[in-house]
């Protein structure tokens, strides 16, 4: 019975906290925030420089050959700092070639993931709200896929795209190949840019069991978006009670009100507990695969309404400073309503988790 | 008990009708002038037939009508209806009484005909950065100098600074006095001079409704002062008090949860309108009771209002209930755009604050929390209601701070 | 417009309130709710002189000739009190036979009622929670009527009851009656005692218009159960606001703490708004016909909410005499857990409001 | 991460298992004892297995354990599968190492055994009326006379009074010392005297589990006192601090949440099974998100534990997060029941407090309030979350009461 964090991981969750601390403090982050760019360059290569590109990707192919639950804490960090960037599609992307590639697939592409030599991410969504590979109707036929998908993460950086498929089937589909158009998407959370990629007769390669491996690659984004989340939620949080430290009014610090000294633990009672939720699901992604699903579809429902929560009461705690584009805590209650909805909103997980229970 | 004005004011809103019928929009070449002047057009003839700055000395372009709240009801009811400018609202609506009750007779006569029409336009210079709910804590100062104001400080969150003619603005001119209340003045202040610099504030909306407004060696002449030199604080609070004194509405309210109803209709979630979903209903019925108390509260308001009576309690609350209501709308809002919320809402923020358009789910959402800061924090009105409302006795911090230091 | 109180109506409420101050303060009530009478008979005649019978009984019949919002008025002060009997049943029986008795049926039954010469009460539930008028099942045949009806408010105790029956009828049956039998029904809250009513062949007698007053007379019910927990709810909040200024801690009177005065200020605000609703509602039933079916629905299920969570919240503010039988407010709460289900439970009329607004 | 225990504890496991198939129920004529005995009786071999009172010495009964969390957690999952007693429970458990930090060797070899047995049945004496949340001001005096202390006050909470033998309280000593902590001393008094009367207190539930207990000349040994005189509230302390150390566990959430999923599966609402109406599924899954989160907290917490490390901030606060889903709980359950709130639940609600029968809903809603109101409201537990947790300031008036009177 271990129900902690190793050494090992402490000090990736520091590692990743410190490079983020130094090259993405609020003031970058606004930067990138509002800037043009759709990929912070320098930012990207910093996190593929820690290793982030292979934490799950195995030893074999360059990775650090980790599990869920180390991806889930590096996603942690990231949500913390509402890193910019499309580093959820990216590892998840790996997870789908570790799962669904075939040898040569695996050998063509984790590597190059690896290393950050590549930038690959996900294209599952497709127009009206679907993300369950059950529905999924781009459709391949020799060797060339058709259909729109929408909200992909990191979709005009990417070098790779792994195309949901009708039948749950997962394709690649390189940069730059014929018929494959963008079109980048005006996007609340500015920190993770969104595109639309439209497949006409596109050439692609289908994942040697990407139909086997599509729904595990979904648990797993649940898993990373409760992990950004929680991540989100207790920054959120720390930024609450700091505030409240150092603000003054009426001659003290505001910290000394008890209503606001309540309102900040009843946040840390909503957000703290979650962190355990987080780590299950992610823990059982590793090692309980038949309660895999519906404990990803309950952490990430759970964790992403807290962070919504956290993010919109730390606001108001903020007041004035809370409601201007200049304040931080815009960005991480962006990234809450992001998180609640991506890869599927809150009611419909909880209905899914109901479903799954057999009730 | 009725709901009904009665024949009289039925009468009373027979005239109303017709005057707008007549005079509401602009037609010829009034039509092309812009919309300020348009405004101000429309609200001179409005005043002229007693329908708006009834509280205003006719001799200060005022129509100097005696208090009647159902008449200013059926008033604001039927311009609404039609599209109709009201009387200026804040910031300007708040210096109005001030200067009625304070202004010396060269004041009111050199702002107050402006004013009411909407032709002179005013921002408000009260809060500053880090004082938020503690008002009383001004820094910005006023010194005489040859016989000017010079005005040296920071305001904050201050509307419409970036088109506002005049500031009416707390300054610091007594800095030795006691007490932080002591010492401070209401001063009234020319936005166009070199001293003053205004810096807009983006909104997390995405839209500038709010302004930082730097003053370094701006000017004001020596009467500009609003009642007593070192009086400023209590001559604000006059201001509060008219302000809290009116009657609330729940129109606004009303008009989000229609628009709430509009979305949970025309939005489809699983393969059908969000209004069929069980849970959705239950929300918005739930909803639906807290908006219809918060109609009728104002209806027992008003009637309050027009028999003279103190409302009570329910007199204290109307901020926090609002902001509460607006909070559990946008809430539900929000669930029911689901993937909506990946959605710039940026381009849709500005009819959230006067302008016009669609209301977007997301921008409702995020504007809540504009609502929630503005006007005193839910905190301060919880204090408000349990003080004032409940009789309860004031907070060990806020002692403390009263105790001489 | 005039949506406030007349002075008839305020000295109508302060009078009621005068009495169970004198008649039926806290000691009182807990000795009638602790008791095995099924009714104090006593504290009802004490209500009767006060002319409580007839008041929304027309004045031919010797009542008052008020309306709903007079009646509401009454039951709000009633509520204030948790004001134990069958009120509620008895004027309800009055309003049911204004509206559906034919003249010798009101000339019969109405100045008896109004003189509280005769006691007359609601059976209208059937097993199920049926509470609807258009699926009752009791069926009457040749003068007699066959069924069972459940949670007759004072059924063991009344003289008369008006029995709701198949297609929405009403009828009249007598105390005494063939084939009538009673059975207590040991209830939650013991301020307001049901009965059981099973009826075999029992002979009965058919308002002459019932079936066009039947949901008339639900709307009022739900009118006067929104007045009865608004004044409970108002009560609760006071014996709060009460207990808050006079209770020490630390010291302190407990209003002292921050919490405590936000709690209290929250609650205040859940609870106040309210008035206004139970108002419209009873006033709609008066006035406004085509509004007063889903206007009482919304308010029965806003107003009995606001109630069980102010009792609630009060008695987590009394602390440990909060959960005792011998404190005050757990009458309350039960009060309030007997409104919020009593003539069908919050979810059922919030679906009924939206069915009622096509929704 | 592996939330398995490992072979060597599944090995221990396996030990007690097989302790318990052949140890528990009794048997024979020892089945035939009351359950007090049959418990004793059973602790008494389960400490001699090393299995109970680990952390009592041999000497005084116990089986002097080193502190090994993980096989406390087997034995208490073991031990609960097979419906066999466990440590005795509060306030006994509190008493316990009081006792062994503080008692003199007498005290210990007095008490110690029976009390670890269940045998020798306590009730603790802090609460008083009008004391609430303040623990500290306590009005019960004790005086020295002849020898003995004769006792004069009364305290109230007080569980199982009416069948303990012995009672462990706080007095007050040194009437005249300064500040009201000091002055207290913890005292060890029989309940079986003339000077001493119970009287039970009905809880809203309809149940009796807590007491009054009147002090009017009852009389006990000098030599009764826990620890030095005066300094009860130190002694006291380090109890309260025992139970805060005590690994939290999620079992009592765990099982009414599947109580909770067994009504909404058994209840019908409009003709299905309430579990199959969208509103409700969408509110069980919610509450589950909680259940599950306070779950695996627990098992966070049981892994700091067993490496000797704080278990942080999630440490202060699950009393709080506790009692907040069981409101949650109870709260969807009476939703779920409907009609079912009509019913006197009184019958059911000894099962709530330690008898056995089915879960009713409005019991269980009615008894939240209990759950809330003991050990520390939740504005108690608010305090100590944002003071021990987030480091906060202290409250005002609390401060108020820490300057000298």
């Amino acid at each position: 019975m271990n129900f902690g964090l190793s050494e090992e991981q402490e000090l990736l969750q520091q590692t990743i906290d410190q490079f983020l601390a130094n090259e993405c403090p609020p003031a970058r982050l606004h930067e990138i925030f509002d800037g043009e760019e759709a990929l912070d360059a320098e930012l990207w290569r910093g996190l593929m420089e820690l290793g982030l590109g292979g934490l799950a990707i195995s030893e074999s192919h360059g990775g650090a050959g980790l599990e869920m639950v180390d991806l889930a804490l590096a996603c942690e960090v990231l949500g913390r700092h509402a890193a910019p960037g499309p580093y959820l599609g990216h590892a998840l992307a790996g997870v789908a070639i570790e799962l669904g590639g075939s040898d040569a697939q695996k050998e063509r592409w984790l590597p190059r993931l690896a290393a950050g030599d590549a930038l690959a991410t996900l294209a599952f969504a497709e127009p009206g709200g679907i993300w369950d590979p059950s529905q999924w109707r781009a459709a391949v036929r020799d060797g060339r896929v058709d259909g729109v998908k929408e909200h992909v993460l990191g979709g005009s950086a990417a070098d790779l795209w792994i195309v949901g498929c009708a039948g749950g089937d997962l394709a690649l589909v390189e940069r730059g190949a014929e018929g494959a158009a963008l079109e980048p998407f005006d996007g609340l959370d500015r920190s993770r840019r969104l595109d639309r990629l439209a497949l006409a007769g596109t050439p692609c390669e289908l994942l040697e069991r990407g139909a086997a491996a599509a729904q595990r690659v979904r648990d797993a984004a649940l898993c990373l978006l409760s992990a950004d989340a929680f991540g989100g939620a207790s920054r959120s949080l720390e930024m609450a009670v700091e505030f409240a430290q150092q603000r003054e009014q009426f001659g003290v610090t505001i910290a000394h009100f008890q209503a606001v000294k309540h309102q900040l633990a009843d946040l840390a009672s909503e957000v703290e507990p979650a962190r355990a939720l987080f780590w299950y699901a992610a823990h059982a992604w590793d090692a309980r695969p038949e309660q895999s699903e519906r404990a990803a579809a309950l952490a990430k429902a759970h964790v992403a309404e807290r962070f919504v929560h956290a993010a919109y009461e730390t606001a108001e705690i903020f007041g004035g400073i809370g409601v201007t584009w200049e304040g931080d805590i815009q960005i991480w209650l962006k990234r809450a309503l992001f998180d609640r909805v991506y890869f599927g909103d809150t009611e419909s997980h909880r209905e899914r988790a109901a479903r799954l229970a057999d009730w | 008990m009725d709901l009904r004005y009665g024949p009289e004011y039925e009468r009373f809103r027979q005239e109303v009708r017709e005057f707008l019928a007549e005079t509401w929009p602009l037609s010829g070449e009034e039509a092309k002038l812009e919309r300020v002047q348009q405004s101000a057009r429309f609200r001179k003839r409005a005043i002229a037939r007693g329908y708006l700055a009834r509280a205003v000395p006719r001799a200060y372009g005022g129509s100097e009508q005696p208090p009647d709240v159902l008449r200013a009801s059926i008033i604001r009811e039927e311009f609404a209806r039609a599209g109709a400018p009201l009387d200026v609202g804040a910031p300007a609506a708040q210096l109005i009484p001030t200067l009625v009750a304070h202004g010396t007779e060269e004041q009111k006569r050199a702002y107050l005909p402006g004013t009411v029409t909407g032709e002179l336009l005013w921002c408000q210079g009260y809060s500053e950065p880090g004082a938020g709910s503690d008002l009383a804590s001004v820094q910005t100062r006023a010194e005489l100098v040859d016989g000017e104001w010079v005005i040296h400080g920071q305001k904050i969150w201050t509307s419409y600074a970036h088109w506002a003619e005049m500031i009416y603005m707390l300054v610091r001119t007594e800095p030795a006095a006691a007490g932080k209340h002591a010492g401070l003045s209401y001063l009234l202040v020319d936005m166009q001079q070199p001293g003053i610099d205004v810096r807009p504030l983006k909104s997390l909306n995405g839209d500038s409704h709010f302004n930082e407004v730097f003053f370094d060696g701006a000017r004001a002449p020596a009467d500009r002062i609003v009642g007593r030199r070192g009086q400023g604080w209590n001559v604000s609070r006059s201001t509060l008090q008219a302000e809290r004194n009116a009657v609330a509405t729940a129109d606004t309210t009303l008009k989000q949860f229609s628009e709430l109803l509009e979305l949970a209709k025309s939005t489809r979630r699983n393969g059908r309108p969000a209004i069929e979903d069980p849970a959705v209903r239950q929300r918005l019925v739930e909803i639906e009771g807290y908006v219809t108390s918060h109609e009728y509260s104002s209806h027992r308001q008003l009637t309050c209002a027009a028999r003279g009576e103190s409302p009570g309690l329910i007199g204290t609350m109307n901020k926090l209930v609002g902001t509460d209501i607006a909070t559990r709308m946008a809430r539900l809002g929000l669930e029911i755009s689901a993937e909506g919320a990946l959605d710039a809402p940026y381009h849709h923020a500005e009819m959230l604050t006067g302008g016009s358009g669609e209301a977007n789910p997301v921008a409702r959402f995020l504007h809540s929390l504009s609502i929630r800061a503005g006007g005193g924090t839910s905190n301060i009105q919880r204090n408000i209601i349990g003080e004032r409302g409940l009789g309860l006795p004031r907070d060990f911090a806020v002692q403390k701070r009263k105790a001489p230091a």
